[in-house]
């Protein structure tokens, strides 16, 4: 089965995409790298159980996600999306606590960092992004939703039934697809029939737009203009970010069982973040001393990041409690009385 | 049909409490004014409560009361309905959507269990869910395929979920003020079966001495104490009624919270009457009955002289009209359980 | 919000939409007619608890399944395909036995039929005409499964997700959806967004196609097209008939409270059966004694349906027991002990 | 590990049963391989069970062995898949779903309840489903949100389903070639956490006398009686282990089919020893803990000397790996509620 890949658009760059915004953004995707590296090397060393690595979406990441206004905007992660949260200014250390199992969400404030707790349902926060959005024009408010989600996810119904109802709703709503053609072992071929998640947009009357996902300037553009279009009340758009996961699904992966090495080699060689230098290389926004300086305030973030988590204390055995209820029950605190008594360590 | 809900609603209209008959459909009606009104951020939508006012008429004329804004209908998709409340809820509303059967949460399942219920802690505080989810349940109208569905033992077992079912309009009235009010998810079941039954309601603003998640002894009996929510209260009453003539004298416990349940009241009542049956309508296997047995012998064993009894429906689908009589606990059945614990020698 | 009605193909007539087609499908549309107005009665009379019409969708239920092969292909109805099982030789008495609430399924065999039982969960079938199929073409067969839903449930997961399926594994399938412009209360605008289900096909990469649902010869060349298709191994297509839902959602609603009497008014007049008749009268393919031969035989196929499903005997209560499961357990045998004893009327 | 699942694999291929050390991973997959070569209609779809053997290596080599008409991939959507499976059924396969874990049954809940579990209910037996959905299940791995899920009671509730889960290697190939020559679907729960236990596994074809719905005394004692399923049976057993070292004998009960229940081994069991303790990793309220408790007192309230304990999960959402161990139940606990039973003294 072949599948027709769709053509990406290769737009001019926003107007925001200026020299200080591609600096900005390089530095954020580096910083992600970094981070991203010193993630794989904690979970080898056992300090994380596992971890899902967002190498080579850097660019789909970042570079969409610095077009959010954070002070009203809201963006709806998967489980990949650390290079969103870098670029929203999520506390990162509390980001990474959740790879080392400390806590499933994570460790930082989703309603004040404005970007919720990590979700590892496929699908399954898509429709979230619908509500807040409808409750954010109910408001009156001005802010956008921003579903993430994947090219697996595409196939769930949760994505069809929330894009159906951000349409019918005109709601303000970004849907965007990092399609990274796989998920975990199974390509877009046997995955997304039609073979373009952008395509399925239209069936709902909103825009649907393939990007070059490892084009900082595309995504960063296709972001800016669906927040413009959502913030004028016109709507829902979809965006497929075309890219690549050149690193296993997870640490726990073995993609020798499914994939041709050299399809990652060849996806390695297009490296958002070699083709952002090159860019800014050639239209002269960066220079050596800026990579240098780059490639240094990214290892000491993600030193520093690497060593908060690493060091950040267990949760406390009383929060399986604390935060199930709003109003506590007295079944919940006597079967705390009981952890108390028979299990505290 | 529309003249009384009218009428009603506008008892609720003002603020000093009064008594008013209404049916269990009007109280409900009432308390979703109520609440509509008493705080902006409540917002009313499922399918077909809009125009319509939904397929049992409990959201009849809220829209036109409340505008489209805030009362409004969705597309047909019910993982949508439960995924958009929690997104809702995040941006600061208190949403009561409402799937418009029991059979059709099912597809909500995930939402519900997967983010509803747990948001808040994943958020370890920071995103409550204050979610009504109004479902009217349980069976007795001889409604088509998956109409007459019980799953409160399912959404019981959910850590983070509070589940109510009211058996009257009071309670109704009440348990619906109470459940919008907590900043906690609550699934609120409505027995569809009891819709139409009418009661005076006062339309109270405080739940009082009723805390979420305390019973109510509706009858006071020293045999036995029968357990019950939803339309198996009023059945358990009738049951109540023809064993007085026998000269038993049966207590008569609404359970009204089956989560949380009210483990004490319910040992209470069975250490004072030594033998306690709960009759519900959901399969046997695995439904609520068995928390409340198993919750009744351990905190009254003691003083059980013979094991809890349950009376479900069977462990079959939900058949059609003419075997839903035959598959629902009926009073011969209630009263036979009631005979055994009575008559129950320790081997 | 409005919605952009989408044009419905009007193709040539099918060659197989001969003079003894056209009669058979009108014989059958007016014969579903008829049981359909008895059926309303039956519930009047109290003999139905409630009952579902399909007035005005006579052409799109009998004149598409008019080309399924029985022997072959399997239809997935929803609750109100009567026209449907009655083209396909489906038991009509074991049909409406399940608006009499004697057993929710119905009472035909739906093996035997190739009409799989009545099903209420909208949207819920359609996933299993997918599997139907995938599990025809790993046997080697040939048949098709239709798989039949609304506008309203064209909004479910399980209809995307159906759709997704069949064309990733070019299931030899055919979606369609009657849009009868109503969902219960809501219309159309608020429910299917973009404004057609037709629409939705191209995304999954399937051919979808918007017909005149009340012009029976238009119905029928969808479906006959289709399913060539689906045999030739090209894989699933989406049909969707536009047509109108005359009656009530059920007879339990009332249409007063949300829609235009006046729209309704409209669509009588584009009735199919008078659609139908006036082309057969045109092109010669029936006369006056025909149609009059046509309308005693339909009145008296309903006349026996109704007077079969009338005194059709009640289920034994033992029935709740013996179907649960293929291979009985202990517990439900002493379940029915206690059904014995304690409840047997 | 791919070097011994096809040393595995190739035990099954003698048809003489033979003994041979296996994980219950490779056990499972053994009994697959069985299934598929003995019945030419069995199917194994699911997400990643093609080339990738599943996450857990459990379809390991199927598909090659098989071919890609026989186990195959998926598109990411869990309904749909039960759906399909729904649908082969009716064109006369024996379809094998994998879900890939537990918390990911929630989506698919509504094509398991509403149409799986009563397809053949709904055509009178006309369209049976012989249908075994594997379900990778409960926690102990320190897995992600979502990975540690024990559904259990949702699925005994259901009337029409069939519920087992192995605890190892053994059990696993038995149970897994019954649930599939089973005409009815069978919810089939891998307990994730001893996955990698290996023991010797007779590759017998034949169950014996352990039919459906059978459970087994692992070991035999005569102060109490302990429950368990899956993973929490191994736990049970040290706990019986140290409790030995005390001079106190307990009976473990592995009860494998938690529908239908095997209520009279239980309540033989508990006669017996007249103490009963049932563990389990689920939530307490409304866990299946409850109905093991209300069977066994129901069925031996004479001969119990004290009300059945119950050790359970907490009623929170599943934790993040640190907070697992204490989350499950613990030895501590286990041993805790057994001192209590033997402790009881009516008031
Ligand atoms: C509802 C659900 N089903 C299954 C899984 C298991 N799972 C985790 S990630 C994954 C693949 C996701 O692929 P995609 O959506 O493309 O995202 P990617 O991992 O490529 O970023 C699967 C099957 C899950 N987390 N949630
Ligand atoms: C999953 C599910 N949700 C809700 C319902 C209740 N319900 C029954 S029919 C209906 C409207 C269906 O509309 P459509 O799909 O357009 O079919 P139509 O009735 O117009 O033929 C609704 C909401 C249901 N049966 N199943
Ligand atoms: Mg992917
Ligand atoms: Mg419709």
């Amino acid at each position: 089965m072949t599948m027709p890949s769709p053509t990406p658009a290769r737009p001019e760059p926003h107007p925001d995409f200026g020299p200080d915004f591609a600096r900005r953004c390089y530095l954020q995707m580096l910083t992600a790298r970094r981070i991203d590296e010193e993630a794989i090397a904690l979970q080898r060393q056992g300090v994380f159980p596992a971890y899902v690595s967002l190498r080579g979406q850097e660019a789909a990441q970042v570079a969409g996600a610095a077009a959010l206004d954070t002070e009203r905007d809201f963006a709806f992660p998967t489980y990949r999306e650390m290079g969103v949260a870098l670029a929203m200014g999520v506390d990162m250390v509390g980001y990474m606590a959740s790879h080392r199992a400390l806590w499933h969400g994570g460790l930082y404030d989703p309603a004040a960092s404005r970007f919720a707790a990590l979700n590892a349902v496929v699908g399954g926060p898509v429709p979230h992004a619908v509500g807040w959005a409808v409750g954010e024009r109910l408001r009156g408010g001005s802010g956008c939703a921003v579903a993430y989600f994947g090219d697996g996810a595409s196939s769930e119904g949760d994505v069809h039934e929330a894009m159906n109802f951000a349409a019918v709703y005109r709601a303000p709503v970004v849907f965007f697809c990092q399609n990274n053609r796989w998920a975990l072992s199974v390509p877009n071929e046997r995955q997304v029939a039609g073979g373009s998640v952008a395509a399925r947009g239209q069936g709902y009357g909103m825009p649907g737009t393939a990007v070059d996902g490892n084009d900082a300037a595309a995504v960063h553009h296709a972001m800016a203009r669906a927040l413009e279009r959502a913030r004028a009340g016109e709507g829902p758009s979809l965006i497929e970010a075309l890219t690549y996961r050149v690193e296993p699904h997870s640490t726990s992966d073995d993609t020798s069982r499914y994939r041709d090495a050299e399809e990652e080699r060849a996806w390695r060689g297009r490296d958002p973040l070699t083709l952002l230098r090159a860019r800014m290389e050639a239209d002269g926004s960066g220079d050596a001393a800026f990579f240098e300086r780059a490639e240094q305030e990214a290892r000491e973030r993600a030193e520093a990041v690497r060593d908060g988590v690493s060091t950040a204390p267990e949760p406390d055995g009383a929060d399986l409690f604390t935060h199930v209820f709003r109003e506590p029950t007295e079944e919940l605190a006597r079967q705390q009385r009981v952890w108390h008594e028979e299990v505290r360590p | 049909m529309t003249g009384t809900i009218t009428e009603a609603a506008g008892a609720a209209d003002a603020s000093a409490p009064r008594v008013r008959e209404m049916s269990m459909q009007q109280a409900v009606n009432a308390a979703l004014r109520t609440v509509l009104r008493e705080d902006p951020r409540t917002l009313v939508f499922g399918e077909d409560v809009g125009a319509l006012g939904g397929v049992f008429r409990v959201t009849d004329g809220l829209q036109e009361e409340f505008g489209a804004e805030r009362v409004f209908d969705t597309p047909l998709a019910e993982s949508a309905i439960i995924g958009m409340a929690v997104g809702l809820a995040m941006n600061g509303w208190r949403p009561i959507p409402e799937l418009q059967f029991d059979g059709f949460a099912y597809p909500a399942v995930d939402q519900i269990v997967n983010q509803l219920a747990r948001m808040n802690y994943r958020s370890r505080g920071a995103v409550p869910m204050p979610v009504t989810l109004r479902l009217p349940s349980f069976g007795g109208i001889q409604a088509p395929e998956h109409h007459g569905e019980s799953l409160e033992a399912l959404f019981a077992h959910v850590p983070g979920l509070k589940v109510c079912a009211p058996c009257d309009p009071q309670d109704a009235y009440r348990l619906l003020l109470q459940s919008v009010r907590c900043d906690d998810p609550v699934v609120y079941m409505e027995p569809k079966a009891r819709y139409w039954d009418r009661r005076p309601v006062e339309l109270a603003h405080d739940p009082g001495d009723m805390p979420v998640g305390r019973s109510r002894v509706l009858r006071r009996g020293r045999h036995a104490t029968l357990v019950a929510w939803g339309a198996m209260v009023h059945r358990c009453l009738q049951a109540a009624e023809y064993a007085a003539e026998d000269g038993v004298e049966l207590e008569v416990v609404d359970l009204r919270w089956l989560k949380p349940i009210d483990a004490e009241g319910l040992a209470a009542s069975a250490a004072r009457t030594r033998r306690a049956v709960v009759v519900h309508e959901a399969p046997l296997t695995a439904g609520l009955g068995a928390e409340v047995s198993a919750l009744v012998t351990e905190r009254a064993f003691g003083a059980l002289a013979a094991p809890v009894e349950r009376v479900a429906g069977f462990d079959v689908p939900y058949p059609a009209g003419p075997l839903e009589p035959q598959y629902l606990p009926t009073i011969d059945r209630i009263l036979s359980a009631v005979q055994r614990t009575l008559e129950y020698k320790r081997p």
